[in-house]
């Protein structure tokens, strides 16, 4: 039985005054978070309330948050990709054990780019060509991926890279650290991306039926894969971030970070089942997420608490950005 | 297509596999092929082998539990505290407490998934990274040492009842019979199988399906708890940071190449231990052979792709429709 | 405006920072950072800490990451930096990923103690390594011990942790060494050396791989403390405790039931509780003047004697490895 | 007419006895009545038909009798004691059993599972005894004439069969109470045959029927009575033999039949699409048409008869295995709907829900999701050129709505509908294939898109229809095509298309045609 509405029972709805629609989305839930959560770090250590140390401690968590970025709009249009981590690990890997081998540092660096790609069109053609639900094939690449970094690299750490590629995060641009900047620049680039372009429309589309929007002539595989070989190059690209920030590379190089991004992810608002979520709930979730960690940290806070904060956080966020969206499509 | 024939049983593809692979290991290295080698294969299987069942049951009805590691640890971690703190109680308490704990961790994971409606797989992640919070939370990120583990428990992977078999292989094969049992041959069992083969459509045939999806993920707590237990038998400690880490790869890549298909209502009992039996006799001839523990994690996951493809293989009657273009 | 903002930042932690200094004369404030969380080893060093600092008057707080891995310390070394405690004792995840964190708290006047193992390639980094026994001895008083249980004859293998542990390394290298060269243990043949990756079902797998692979096996030397656990238990599951002679490096706690019933003889090990009392003595003598931190300077640590700063700042607790038996066993608990 | 139908349907109304009463049945769906008091007395041991156009409260009536859903108001009485159906299974344990229109499967079950499940009130730690099962499923297909083995799964098998399997497990459930909606259209003849047969046979043990069909003549052959719904009222219950086709069919729409679809004139020029030799095995084979422009070629046929297979793979949502499609004189090759929409061609599904609309998203996004370039001619969009072009639609089209920003799954369907066809205007397409376009589409809205499917094809458009309504596709096609199992098998001009001549060519040529006559 369709249960549509009539216009008239549905024009309270559409006439919602702005302030209530703007409350009413996830990313203010974010937002709100956000500013308790440095309300609360300012009072549990007198230590927290230095910018630099807070831009400072955003370079730790900068490659993942960069990676969330893509993430959201893989998560947006109806998928989902749980190998990042491992791909930053395997391309590192590869970038540290050619490098090791003779190769110049700069052709080392696109070898990782290179491997990111192909990782990423493997994810791609195993969801999009053979129709492999991609929280599954993820799932056996990052147990993959990782596993090849480390018959690549052992569990040696592979070191010793010229001082210019080392320190990225010691290097500022107006007090602050380049990933940092790479993350907010990224943040505005993917922000326009999807807001403002086709590309961006159609990926929202997709999400929300990608059924409607293959009969709708968009190009639904394509526009896929090309997130998820984008995926793979941003994940490679974090990997050179992390490998430089350390100043050495091994194979457990951000493990366990799939749930740190998909935590930012979800914490942003992105509805799990694709076709809702914005940049800017991600960018918010990126802040909300350094300044829950560095703030425990800094507090003395033993990490207990932390993991079970985050676990914690990842349940009440999808929790409630679900119920958010449920209601309003009522 | 006989392959693919072969395939469809997949208990008969695995035993062949195992056999081979067997074979092949026996051939580099004679050594391999002795009875010394079953014995540790056997006790390598029982703790994959019981959380395996439970993961099974998820996955057969049409969701994941990727928080099993977490479970094994807390369970284990509350029995091992309560051998340490209260030595006086009987043993059996800290069995019983290992399962309760499983068992309600499982529930949360249960209640969460059903209420909200929500991924299991997401929900999971979360509460697998919760889950080992709490843990390090209540233990005070202390483990507890081998002393303190009772002789009867470590006895258990030593001591045999019955013709020189330990008791974890007993209780791990009880607990496989009684899952096929339940599986197999009771009302409640076939309606996991009917939720996961069509969600939607169960109501109308009477299944309630909320709460029998939140049975089946207290069970898989419950039996992870059961392998806890087991962990603090086989390796005589157990610590809050170590114990169950990464578990849950290790017990769903069986379950996959044992022909349980993740899109639900599909895999037997049969399969899955065949399943657990393969990769534990892959995991045990990789030393021997030489092989770096390295390759394992690499193993796994391409385990797990391959057991992915089988699968749709099958359901797209052979090779050649796997790569047909979407009908959608 | 960022710029300024950081500045003022900056200045506002250095003021923080610089408070703490001032109050360092009288009350020097040590945090230690462990490999990872849960570890027990880790617990009695930590216990070592508090009673020196208990009668030092120091503050002492341990944070430690929820795993090992390489990066994990980082955000700790960085948030007690901004803390601006005067010293940060470490026992470092990983030799390579940590110079640079460690440099920024060190400009910033911390002293940088790296505990029970070392950033080896990269000492430059920290001021001080504080190890418990000089390393170069580890592995032959290893081999003594199990050449003198198996009577300095038989097959030998080694179960390590994993490949890149420098520490490891370092004793397997000299165990290397001290079998072929010194016709003593002539008669002892070393088969192979394992990694289990300091994981105790990985360690397991080992160890039987190894009974397996080498029947005529009559010794282990695991120098890890999870592997001589897990290799222990191997050994009592299989019934082999006869045929196999286990030692190597654990804790009294981890092996005691072991020894008691007989599995395995006797283990080695140093103190951990000294470490971190010898490490809490230093810190304060070195923050208040009263040590020079340059090899050949020497201090006093009640219970331990006079101790030499040695070459490349390492500080050793003990000169021997302590060895664990049925007979004094019950006298430790950590 | 049978001897029996008329003996037991000849007894008057007040010697029979009651099964089941509905008393002011009401039901709201999110604020919307689609159902309004509903007084009903269903006799036991007759076969009550069920009438009404699509949305007319039939099938809604038939799910609160059966506990899919529960009433808003009103009371249903079993044998004069009052019940509450809560659920199927209560439903299930008071008797009455519901063969739903799409056969429900759980596809990895074996067939005798399938029958099975939900008929026991056992415990749930109860055993399955498999033995009995199989033989109990056996007995049950021999008794509807298939021979199957019980114990393969339900993947992969057709959707009659998987409709026998439904009727079936009614049989096997001991009902009093059999509805069964729109069971036939997956049926051939003879197992509609079979399926009447086991019917009667039921109605003489003294159980009772409710049978919800379209089809006028299945009605007459086997129903005592009929209930025509409308617009979610009960218009009247009558029985069948009392009443003519005709005054059954004003019944249901509430007007006269004739005049409603307005004429069209045709003027056709070249050929705009031409299909040769398509085929997809198992869905149609060697499918060879053309349309030229201006022409609306009507395609006929029983549901799953492989017209939408045909329009998919033209459209290159599911491309053919062979063949060629032709666009002007071009041959084309379509490997995705993309390529179709580079090549002039549009396309409304018939599965509007889920292939159409974008359900949260606004109107107007709906509106401009094939025409990017138009909304975005430098690549980034221009809202205020996006709400330009939306509103124009929405005013050309007529679509009723609050505003453009407005999700559009708060349309009713046909609003929806519209909007999916004011978005491939803005394509200004060449080839338009429609499926279905009017269902779930009220009346009065219907009359709207009869005329705009002629303004179409009048500008010169080439169009597809394909629709199951007989009246709508022989009133709008210049050519009437029929497809049968998954094969061409009729092309009319528009004068010898006939209700008769299409149905003849849709019914399956293999099965003996004959007997369905002979039914009838």
């Amino acid at each position: 039985m369709t249960t549509n509405l009539p216009p008239s029972a549905s024009s309270q709805d559409a006439s919602k005054p702005l302030w209530r629609a703007t409350l009413m989305r996830p990313e203010t839930m974010t937002l709100v978070l956000l500013v308790a959560a440095i309300i609360v770090g300012s009072l549990l250590s007198r230590f927290f309330d230095s910018l630099s140390f807070i831009l400072e401690s955003a370079t730790y968590y900068s490659e993942f948050s960069i990676v969330a970025l893509v993430l959201t709009l893989v998560i947006i249009s109806g998928e989902i990709d749980l190998s990042p981590a491992a791909m930053m690990a395997l391309s590192a890997c590869l970038f540290g054990s050619a490098f090791q081998a003779g190769v110049p540092i700069g052709l080392a660096m696109v070898i990782s780019i290179v491997s990111g790609v192909v990782m990423g069109a493997f994810n791609g053609f195993m969801v999009l060509w053979l129709r492999l639900p991609s929280l599954m094939v993820t799932i056996g690449t990052l147990t993959m991926y990782r596993g090849l970094a480390q018959i690549l690299a052992g569990d040696r750490s592979i070191s010793k890279f010229p001082t210019w590629f080392v320190g990225v995060d010691y290097r500022e641009l107006y007090g602050v650290p380049i990933p940092v900047l790479i993350f907010i620049f990224a943040s505005i680039v993917l922000a326009v991306v999807l807001g403002t372009t086709i590309l961006g429309r159609q990926i929202y589309q997709i999400g929300t039926s990608e059924v409607a929007a293959r009969y709708a002539g968009i190009k639904v595989r394509r526009i896929k894969f090309m997130l998820f070989v984008s995926m793979g190059v941003v994940s490679a690209i974090c990997g050179l971030i992390a490998t430089s920030r350390l100043a050495s590379v091994r194979y457990d190089l951000a493990s366990g970070g799939e749930l740190q991004m998909v935590l930012i992810v979800m914490l942003g608002g992105t509805y799990i089942f694709g076709g809702r979520g914005t940049i800017l709930g991600t960018f918010i979730a990126s802040w909300l997420l350094v300044i829950i960690a560095t703030g425990m940290t800094v507090a003395d806070i033993p990490v207990t608490y932390q993991l079970t904060v985050m676990g914690l956080l990842l349940i009440v966020s999808i929790i409630s950005t679900n119920l958010i969206y449920s209601r309003n499509q009522a | 297509m006989t392959i693919i024939a072969l395939l469809r049983r997949r208990e008969a593809g695995i035993i062949v596999m195992i056999v081979i692979f067997s074979l092949f290991v026996g051939v580099l290295q004679p050594r391999f092929l002795t009875s010394e080698t079953l014995r540790i294969v056997l006790l390598a299987v029982p703790l994959v082998m019981i959380a395996a069942m439970g993961e099974m049951m998820v996955i057969v009805a049409r969701h994941v539990d990727l928080s099993i590691g977490s479970i094994l640890g807390f369970s284990s971690i509350v029995a091992g505290m309560l051998w340490r703190d209260h030595p006086g109680l009987p043993v059996l308490l800290g069995v019983v407490a290992a399962l309760a704990t499983g068992s309600a961790l499982g529930l949360v994971n249960g209640l969460v998934v059903t209420i909200f409606r929500l991924p299991s797989i997401i929900v999971t992640l979360g509460t697998l990274s919760l889950y080992r919070g709490l843990l390090f939370f209540y233990s005070d990120s202390r483990q507890v040492d081998p002393q303190y583990i009772p002789r009867d428990i470590i006895g258990m992977s030593q001591t045999s009842p019955i013709f020189g078999i330990p008791w974890i292989i007993i209780v791990a094969c009880v607990i496989a019979l009684a899952t096929y049992f339940f599986l197999d041959h009771t009302r409640l069992g076939r309606q996991i199988y009917a939720i996961g083969s069509n969600p939607t459509a169960a109501p109308l045939r009477g299944i309630r399906a909320a709460p029998v999806t939140i049975l089946v993920f207290v069970i898989s707590g419950a039996l992870a708890g059961v392998a806890g237990v087991l962990y603090a038998s086989r390796f005589g400690y157990v610590n809050p940071g170590i114990t169950g880490v990464g578990f849950e790869f290790t017990v769903i890549a069986p379950i996959v190449i044992g022909g349980v298909s993740i899109n639900g209502g599909v895999g037997s009992v049969g399969g899955t231990a065949l399943g657990v039996l393969l990769l534990g006799a892959v995991s045990v001839a990789l030393p021997v052979l030489g092989v770096s523990g390295f390759w394992q994690n690499a193993i796994y996951g391409a385990v797990i792709l391959f057991a992915l493809v089988i699968d749709r293989s099958v359901r797209q009657g052979g090779l050649k429709g796997l790569l047909a273009r979407d009908a959608a | 405006m960022f710029k300024r903002l950081t500045q003022l930042g900056l200045s506002l932690g250095l003021a923080v920072a610089g408070a703490a200094v001032a109050h360092a004369a009288d009350k020097v404030s040590i945090v230690y950072i462990p490999k990872n969380t849960g570890n027990p080893y880790f617990d009695s060093l930590e216990k070592g800490f508090q009673d020196g600092c208990a009668k030092l008057g120091c503050t002492f707080d341990a944070q430690a990451p929820a795993t090992a891995d390489a990066t994990s310390q980082i955000p700790f070394i960085t948030a007690q930096t901004q803390r601006g405690v005067s010293v940060i004792a470490i026992s470092p995840n990983s030799p390579d990923a940590l110079n640079q964190v460690l440099d920024r708290a060190r400009e910033r006047g911390i002293l940088v103690l790296a505990v029970n193992g070392d950033l080896v390639g990269n000492l430059q980094h920290r001021d001080a390594g504080i190890l418990p026994v000089d390393f170069t001895k580890t592995g032959p008083g290893q081999v003594e011990l199990l050449g003198s249980e198996i009577g300095y004859k038989g097959d030998i293998a080694i179960l390590s942790a994993t490949t890149d542990a420098p520490d490891q390394n370092t004793w397997i290298a000299a165990m290397k060494d001290v079998l072929a060269h010194n016709p003593k243990y002539a008669k002892m043949k070393l088969l192979t050396i394992a990694y289990g990756d300091d994981d105790p079902q990985k360690s397991t797998t080992e160890m039987e791989a190894l009974i397996q692979k080498y029947p005529t096996l009559k010794g282990v030397i695991s120098p890890t403390t999870v592997g001589v656990a897990a290799a222990a238990q191997v050994i009592e599951t299989a019934g082999k405790a006869k045929q196999i002679t286990l030692t190597g490096l654990g804790t009294p706690n981890q092996m005691r039931p072991f020894i008691k019933d007989g599995t395995v003889h006797a283990i080695q090990l140093w103190s951990p509780y000294n470490e971190g009392l010898l490490t809490a003595y230093f810190a304060v003598g070195v923050k208040s003047g009263a040590i020079k931190n340059s090899p050949g300077t020497t201090f006093e640590v009640p219970g331990l004697g006079t101790v030499t700063i040695g070459p490349d700042h390492i500080i050793n607790t003990q000169a021997e490895l302590t060895t664990f038996d049925e007979s004094n066993i019950d006298k430790y608990n950590f | 007419m049978s001897a029996s139908t008329q003996s037991i349907g000849g007894q008057s109304a007040a010697d029979r006895a009651i099964l089941l009463s509905a008393r002011g049945i009401t039901k709201q769906f999110a604020g919307v009545e689609v159902l309004r008091d509903v007084d009903l007395d269903l006799y036991a041991g007759e076969i009550h038909a069920l009438l009404g156009e699509n949305g007319a409260g039939k099938s809604t009536f038939a799910k609160i009798v059966a506990g899919v859903h529960r009433p808003s108001r009103g009371v249903l009485l079993l044998n004069n004691a009052r019940i509450e159906v809560l659920s199927p299974l209560a439903a299930q344990k008071l008797g009455i059993t519901l063969i739903h229109q799409e056969p429900i499967s759980f596809p990895d079950l074996s067939i005798s599972e399938n029958l099975a499940l939900g008929r026991d009130d056992g415990k749930p730690l109860g055993r399955v005894r498999w033995a009995e099962l199989k033989r109990e499923a056996n007995s049950l297909m021999a008794q509807l004439g298939i021979m199957i083995d019980v114990t393969r799964p339900m993947r992969g098998l057709s959707i009659a069969d998987q409709q026998m399997v439904e009727i079936a497990r009614a049989l096997a459930s001991e009902s009093k109470l059999i509805i069964m909606d729109e069971p036939t259209a997956p049926l051939t003849p003879k197992e509609v045959e079979t399926l009447f047969g086991i019917s009667r046979q039921l109605r003489n043990e003294g159980r009772s029927i409710v049978f919800i069909s379209h089809r006028l003549e299945e009605v007459r052959a086997l129903c005592d009575r009929v209930t025509i719904f409308r617009d979610g009222n009960k218009i009247a219950t009558e029985e069948t033999k009392n009443l003519t086709d005709a005054e059954i069919i004003r019944l249901m729409i509430g007007r006269e039949v004739k005049g409603y679809i307005p004429k069209h004139k045709t003027t056709v020029g070249e050929v705009a699409l031409a299909v040769e030799g398509l085929t997809l095995p198992g869905r149609f084979e060697n499918i060879s048409f053309e349309i030229r422009k201006g022409e609306i070629v009507g395609l006929g046929g029983l549901v799953g008869a492989g017209r939408t297979d045909v329009a998919r793979a033209i459209f290159g949502v599911a491309p053919a295995a062979s063949g060629t499609i032709a666009v002007n004189g071009q041959v084309v090759e379509i490997r995705e709907p993309a390529d179709a929409v580079a090549q002039g061609l549009a396309f409304v599904p018939e599965d509007r829900a889920v292939a159409g609309i974008f359900r949260t998203l606004p109107v107007s996004q709906n509106i401009t999701a094939a025409v990017p370039e138009m909304i975005a001619p430098k690549g980034f969009i221009r809202h205020g050129l996006e709400r330009t072009i939306a509103l124009d639609s929405v005013k050309k089209m007529m679509i009723r709505l609050v505003s453009p920003r407005q999700p559009i799954g708060e349309l009713s369907g046909g609003n929806q509908q519209k909007a999916i066809l004011a978005r491939w205007l803005l394509t200004d397409p060449k080839i338009l294939i429609l499926d279905e376009p009017t269902r779930g589409v009220d009346i009065g809205v219907k009359a709207e898109f009869y005329e705009m499917i002629g303004a179409l094809a009048a500008s010169g458009r080439a169009i597809l229809l394909i629709s199951s309504e007989l009246p709508e596709l022989l009133a709008l096609s210049d050519r009437v095509l029929v497809m049968s199992e998954g094969q061409l098998t009729g092309d009319f001009a528009r004068g010898d298309a006939t209700e008769e001549s299409v149905m003849h060519a849709a019914v399956p040529r293999r099965k003996v045609v004959g007997d369905a006559q002979a039914a009838a």
